[in-house]
């Protein structure tokens, strides 16, 4: 049982704002869930609650929400990965996120997406390994008529070439040095 | 309980503040001219409006998708009562310019505008589009202005479900997702399913790559959805939908969860809606990144909360939904066509497209072209006027090669069959699939291996792994198309792959994997050459 | 049970049989001593309708349907072994044995294996497919059993049998695709399981050497999967095989 | 009549395939009278021969000196057959596959495992380099026939070149082809 757990299962007088896990986070969590009347059905709306909140879901956070809407572990677990944009690791300072839809495949996402993996050496997917920057790919952002695409820390960018992406996270990395 | 919205005195006022002020400047702020800067475009146009004074001359309305999205951001001026002009890429400062030319010099601004004389234009039908550009997605009254909700209206005061039934009967209108089921077939297995609890999931999942539409209807109409929406339900006999958003989609979950809070509030959906019996309950529910999820069982076990794998059929929804109950679930493009259908009839309706395919489809036109964007034409249109007239033909002088439709369980249409009249059954004789409306040009640049490849990438990494032909097949095939695109491959390699295809299409449980073949037998059947050039000299053994 | 019910005439390759109504085509054949190959499918347990091994052609229609989750209607012409059959058979087997890590030599259920067997049934003699030699960690955390998800076919027949029957539901399957993986509680260690009541059905229905008993040498483990359907029918029906009867 | 020329090979395997052969006994005597093994491990035969009738090879393809055999048995052999699990599905021998790299693997049991003196073998000509991945003999040469087992047991050794002497393919339904 994670320390989270133990002490939700021990509050039983909790002030206002003061959640018993000790981290106030998990109130938005528990106002989505009372909002859901605890339904079953709400795991996924639950989850996506959860990470907008923590950044992403970690064992303890998966936990609380199987517990709370009375699910068994495997099946959250089972959920949560089997859904591409559940994430279970910090993400990075910056994210770069390449769309490989079809336009933008044709146009040459691929080039871009293996530029800047190989430039800042982080592979597609994951994030480098001093939490600098997250590279993702992303299916099809629905702007094919900008292919190809770059959404980087949220601005979406149109018609991007791999010198242009990697000139400009190397930018924005290079002004947190 | 709050008096329902009286739709008639909400269109007078609306046409009164319509000509309240000479000008009007609609600005898209649909996600491709946002993209592009449309915001900033907007917000320098109202800026300057204020700053000179002109708030009683024009008003700045934002709309939805004009069309054209490779030329974004897009601006119209109207004139009351009067002549219209279109502009293309429009920035804070070009907006500027072209508010004060129309306004203080009376004059276009020719170097931005658009001829919307030009095919791209005037070769189009728009039905399902034909608030884009219009209306103002955040106002109900807007909509309600542009004849919205008056289908809803005639069918709960005038009709009965079963006319209702009939009337997309007489349609003809085919399930927009892909297959192109019957809709009124649905339909009446629902309103035949017996029991009091039955379901309506409006399935907005719209995961092919290169595929926008339903976005665009659910972010720049989403009361033409809700309105859809509500007539399936009353012809079913369904007081309970789901509309499912993929979670990539954020301003259109945004757009409904509002829109469905206004229009509860107007007795459009709720209890007693309209004052009549009918009740209506509407929910968004969000994917989370599956592809699979656009299958019909998958999708439902997905709303339920569960990973999103497909079931068996029979049964199906309609006998054995959501949680047990009768369900059906229609495509977002094809609720889209409710209320037209219901507003003009069902005849109407049918004199559009082919006899087979009626009405008109929305494409998203994408790659190697000069127009990209989105374009609703009639069912029946040849492929090569979507590609050459509206999509303004391949550019950069390089030569077309092929079409790409229906995304990952689509084909490759080669340049022969570009007289092809694009309808459902058409396509499917040549191998491919109408899908959801993914329309990518490709160039003779462009090779079709690599493509197959890209899309067997898609399919294995979308399989959700339950049934062996699509979880293990796929991740086979995918070596097979490596191994040759590598220039590593054998005629053995082709023929296994060959094999595969047959064992995936015919054994796979789902959609997804029966038509994960499709781009590799396609392009195998249209470009075989080009998989046979990257063979590798085969050593002579024994 | 049987005779109270309506029955129908099928065929099955061409040979007549009996058939019941709202029996599925599996049910049927096996009732009638014919052979159709299955894998995920268990009496007692909920149709899954994955491993698509019991595929078959219905008259005329070309589309396939499995045998497991069909059910049997009047005149039906069922066809099991056309050459197009028997070809897929094979190549899914192929699929099967190229995805895992499937060492026939030193696994626990060599010569006692349902994986296997099919191989041999359906004259699989070697794997055309590249083998994709995953990397998968054995978990022998369990006192009792021991998991070796190299030689998982993702039947989910453990799955089904947790929460269906012993209704723990300690088994998932995570992630999808070529990465699914079946899973104890939130991916934590199966001897860490607070879930798990040790009932070992799980162990019982594995048609291969993936779920096991601590402590067997190679070719050592029998699986009882039978043993569910007698549990499946005291259940329903309160009526208490014995082991000889439920063959 | 002319005499059957069979060749028997061991490549990345234990060995157990020949010894099953070895357990066919006096059947030997009886393959002799119409058969020469004109190369086998058993045999002091350095050079694989020429215009070989079949081959039945043991072992997977797991070192560069299984490959050059390999290439030169089908180059020489009218018929191949897989012998035994390691031939037909890489079996123990590929179960370093799913560790990846081989220098990896050399590294942690001959540098990182032993108590003392650890080094990777390294001679240049003698010690054949491993290949990135063990593969079944089939994905290296064109194989006509397979003959599964760990061991095959001999009496399915027997029927295999009794039906290879006859100028048929070794049986392949039914028990013969049960891996393990």
């Amino acid at each position: 049982m994670s320390d989270t757990m133990r002490s939700v299962a021990g509050a039983s007088n909790r002030q206002q704002g003061d959640h018993p896990s000790g981290d106030n986070r998990f109130d938005l969590v528990d106002k989505h869930l009372k909002r859901g009347r605890y339904a079953q059905d709400q795991l996924i709306e639950t989850l996506h609650v959860a990470q907008d909140v923590f950044g992403f879901l970690s064992e303890d956070i998966l936990v609380y929400v199987a517990r709370a809407l009375k699910l068994p572990p495997s099946m959250v677990y089972g959920v949560a990965t089997f859904y591409e944009l559940f994430t279970f690791d910090p993400p990075g300072d910056h994210s770069c996120t390449v769309c490989t839809g079809t336009a933008c495949f044709v146009k040459g996402a691929d080039e871009i997406v293996a530029s800047v993996s190989n430039t800042y050496n982080v592979p597609a997917g994951k994030t480098a390994e001093d939490n600098s920057l997250t590279l993702k790919t992303a299916r099809c952002l629905g702007s094919c008529s900008l292919a190809p695409v770059v959404v980087f820390d949220g601005d979406v960018l149109s018609h991007q070439t791999s010198e242009s992406t990697v000139s400009l996270v190397g930018a924005a990395l290079g002004g947190d040095a | 309980m709050a008096a329902p919205i009286d739709l008639h005195e909400v269109t007078e006022r609306e046409r009164e503040e319509r000509f309240r002020t000479r000008w009007r400047v609609k600005a898209c702020a649909s996600t491709a001219c946002q993209s592009a800067g449309a915001g900033q475009t907007i917000k320098a146009i109202e800026d300057a409006v204020e700053a000179e004074d002109m708030m009683l001359e024009v008003q700045v309305i934002p709309t939805g998708c004009m069309g054209l999205c490779s030329a974004g951001p897009l601006v119209r001026v109207l004139r009351r009562g009067g002549d219209k002009a279109m502009y293309q890429k429009v920035t804070p400062e070009t907006g500027i310019k072209i508010l004060k030319s129309h306004v203080l010099d009376e004059e276009t601004l020719p170097e931005h505008e658009i001829d919307t004389e030009i095919p791209f234009f005037s070769s189009q039908e728009r039905v399902v589009l034909a608030n884009g550009g219009v209306i103002n997605p955040d106002r109900i009254e807007s909509y309600v202005a542009h004849g919205g909700y008056l289908a809803l209206e005639k069918a709960l005061k005038t009709m009965k479900p079963k006319h209702v039934l009939e009337e997309i009967r007489t349609s003809g209108l085919r399930g927009r997702g892909g297959a192109g089921y019957p809709t009124a077939s649905k339909w009446s297995l629902l309103a035949a399913a017996p029991g009091e609890t039955k379901y309506i999931v409006a399935n907005g999942d719209e995961g092919d790559p290169g595929a926008y539409m339903d976005r665009t209807i659910m972010e720049d109409d989403p009361h033409r959805l809700l309105e859809g929406i509500a007539l399936a339900a009353y012809a079913t006999g369904a007081n309970q939908a789901y509309i499912y958003v993929r979670a990539e989609y954020p301003r259109a979950i945004e757009r409904l969860d509002r829109a469905i809070r206004v229009a509860r509030r107007n007795r459009l959906l709720g209890r007693k809606i309209l004052d009549t019996k009918f009740d209506l309950s509407v929910e968004v529910r969000i994917g989370a990144g599956a592809f699979v999820c656009g299958e019909e069982t998958a999708l439902l076990a997905s709303i339920e909360g569960r990973r999103g794998i497909p079931r068996l059929r029979p049964p199906y929804p309609t006998e054995k939904g959501l949680w047990g109950e009768p369900t059906m679930i229609n495509n977002v493009e094809t609720l889209a066509n409710i209320a037209p259908i219901i507003n003009n009839g069902g005849e109407w309706f049918a004199s559009l497209g082919t006899p087979k395919s009626t009405g008109t489809k929305v494409f998203a036109l994408a790659g190697d072209i000069t127009h990209t964007g989105l374009i609703e034409v009639p069912m029946g249109t040849k492929l090569r006027d979507i590609v050459e007239d509206i999509g303004g033909g391949v550019p950069d002088g390089k030569g077309f090669k092929a079409a790409q439709t229906g995304g990952p369980s689509g084909g490759c249409i080669p340049a022969k069959f570009l007289d092809t009249p694009v309808d459902y059954d058409s396509l499917r004789e040549l191998g491919s699939i109408m899908g959801s409306g993914g329309l990518i040009i490709m160039n003779e640049e462009v090779r079709m291996p690599d493509v197959a490849k890209y899309f067997m990438e898609f399919s294995m990494d979308e399989s959700c792994g339950k049934c062996t032909p699509c979880r293990a097949g796929t991740v086979q095939m995918h070596n097979l198309l490596q191994r040759i695109t590598d220039g590593d491959g054998t005629k053995q390699d082709i023929r296994d792959l060959e094999h595969l295809c047959s064992v995936v299409r015919d054994a796979s449980l789902c959609g997804l994997g029966q038509a994960a073949p499709n781009p590799v037998m396609s392009t195998l059947q249209y470009f075989r050459s080009e998989y046979s050039a990257l063979l590798r000299e085969e050593v002579a053994h024994g | 049970m049987v005779d109270r019910r309506q029955t129908v005439a099928v065929t099955f390759d061409g040979v007549d049989a009996e058939g019941v109504v709202g029996e599925s085509v599996l049910e049927c054949a096996r009732r009638n001593g014919v052979t159709i190959p299955s894998l995920c499918f268990l009496e007692g347990l909920s149709v899954w309708g994955g491993c698509r091994i019991c595929v078959v052609e219905v008259a005329e229609d070309h589309r396939l349907r499995p045998a497991c989750a069909t059910q049997v209607v009047p005149d039906m012409e069922i066809k099991i072994e056309t050459p197009r059959l028997r070809a897929y058979r094979k190549s899914i087997l192929e699929l099967l044995f190229a995805e895992g890590n499937h060492v026939c030599a030193v696994c626990v259920s060599n010569g006692k294996c349902e994986l296997q067997d099919m191989a041999v049934h359906c004259g699989m003699d070697h794997v055309r497919y590249d083998y994709r030699s995953p990397l998968r960690e054995i978990d022998a955390s369990h006192p009792k059993y021991v998991f070796d998800p190299n030689r998982c076919i993702l039947c989910t027949r453990c799955v089904r049998v947790c929460d269906e029957i012993e209704g723990a539901h300690v088994w998932d399957v995570s992630y999808r695709g070529e990465q699914a993986l079946l899973v104890t509680e939130m991916n934590k260690p199966w001897g860490e399981s607070l879930s798990c009541t040790w009932c070992g059905k799980c162990v019982a229905v594995c048609p291969t050497g993936s779920l096991a008993y601590q402590g067997r040498a190679i070719g050592e483990m029998e699986h009882d999967p039978v043993m569910i359907k007698r549990l499946a029918v005291a259940r329903s029906r309160n009526e208490w095989l014995y082991p000889e009867e439920s063959k | 009549m002319t005499r059957a020329r069979i060749a028997t090979a061991w490549l990345g395997g234990c060995s157990g395939c020949h010894m099953s052969l070895l357990d066919m006994d006096e059947w030997l005597f009886e393959l002799a009278q119409v058969a020469d093994i004109v190369y086998s491990p058993i045999a002091d035969v350095k050079i694989f021969p020429e215009d070989v009738d079949a081959t039945l090879v043991e072992g997977a393809i797991a070192n560069e000196d299984n490959l050059e055999l390999a290439l030169e048995i089908r180059a020489k052999s009218r018929l191949v057959i897989s012998f035994g699990d390691c031939a037909v599905t890489g079996n123990v021998t590929a179960m370093r596959n799913p560790l990846g790299d081989p220098q990896q693997i050399l590294q942690s049991v001959y540098v990182d495992a032993p108590d003392r003196d650890g080094q990777i073998p390294v001679e240049p000509g003698i010690v054949p380099p491993l290949l990135p991945q063990v593969l079944p003999v089939h994905k290296a040469i064109r194989v006509d026939a397979f003959l599964p087992g760990c061991p095959p047991p001999a009496d399915r050794i027997q029927a295999a070149l009794e039906a290879l002497l006859e100028g048929a393919l070794p049986p392949n339904r039914g028990e013969a082809i049960r891996f393990g």
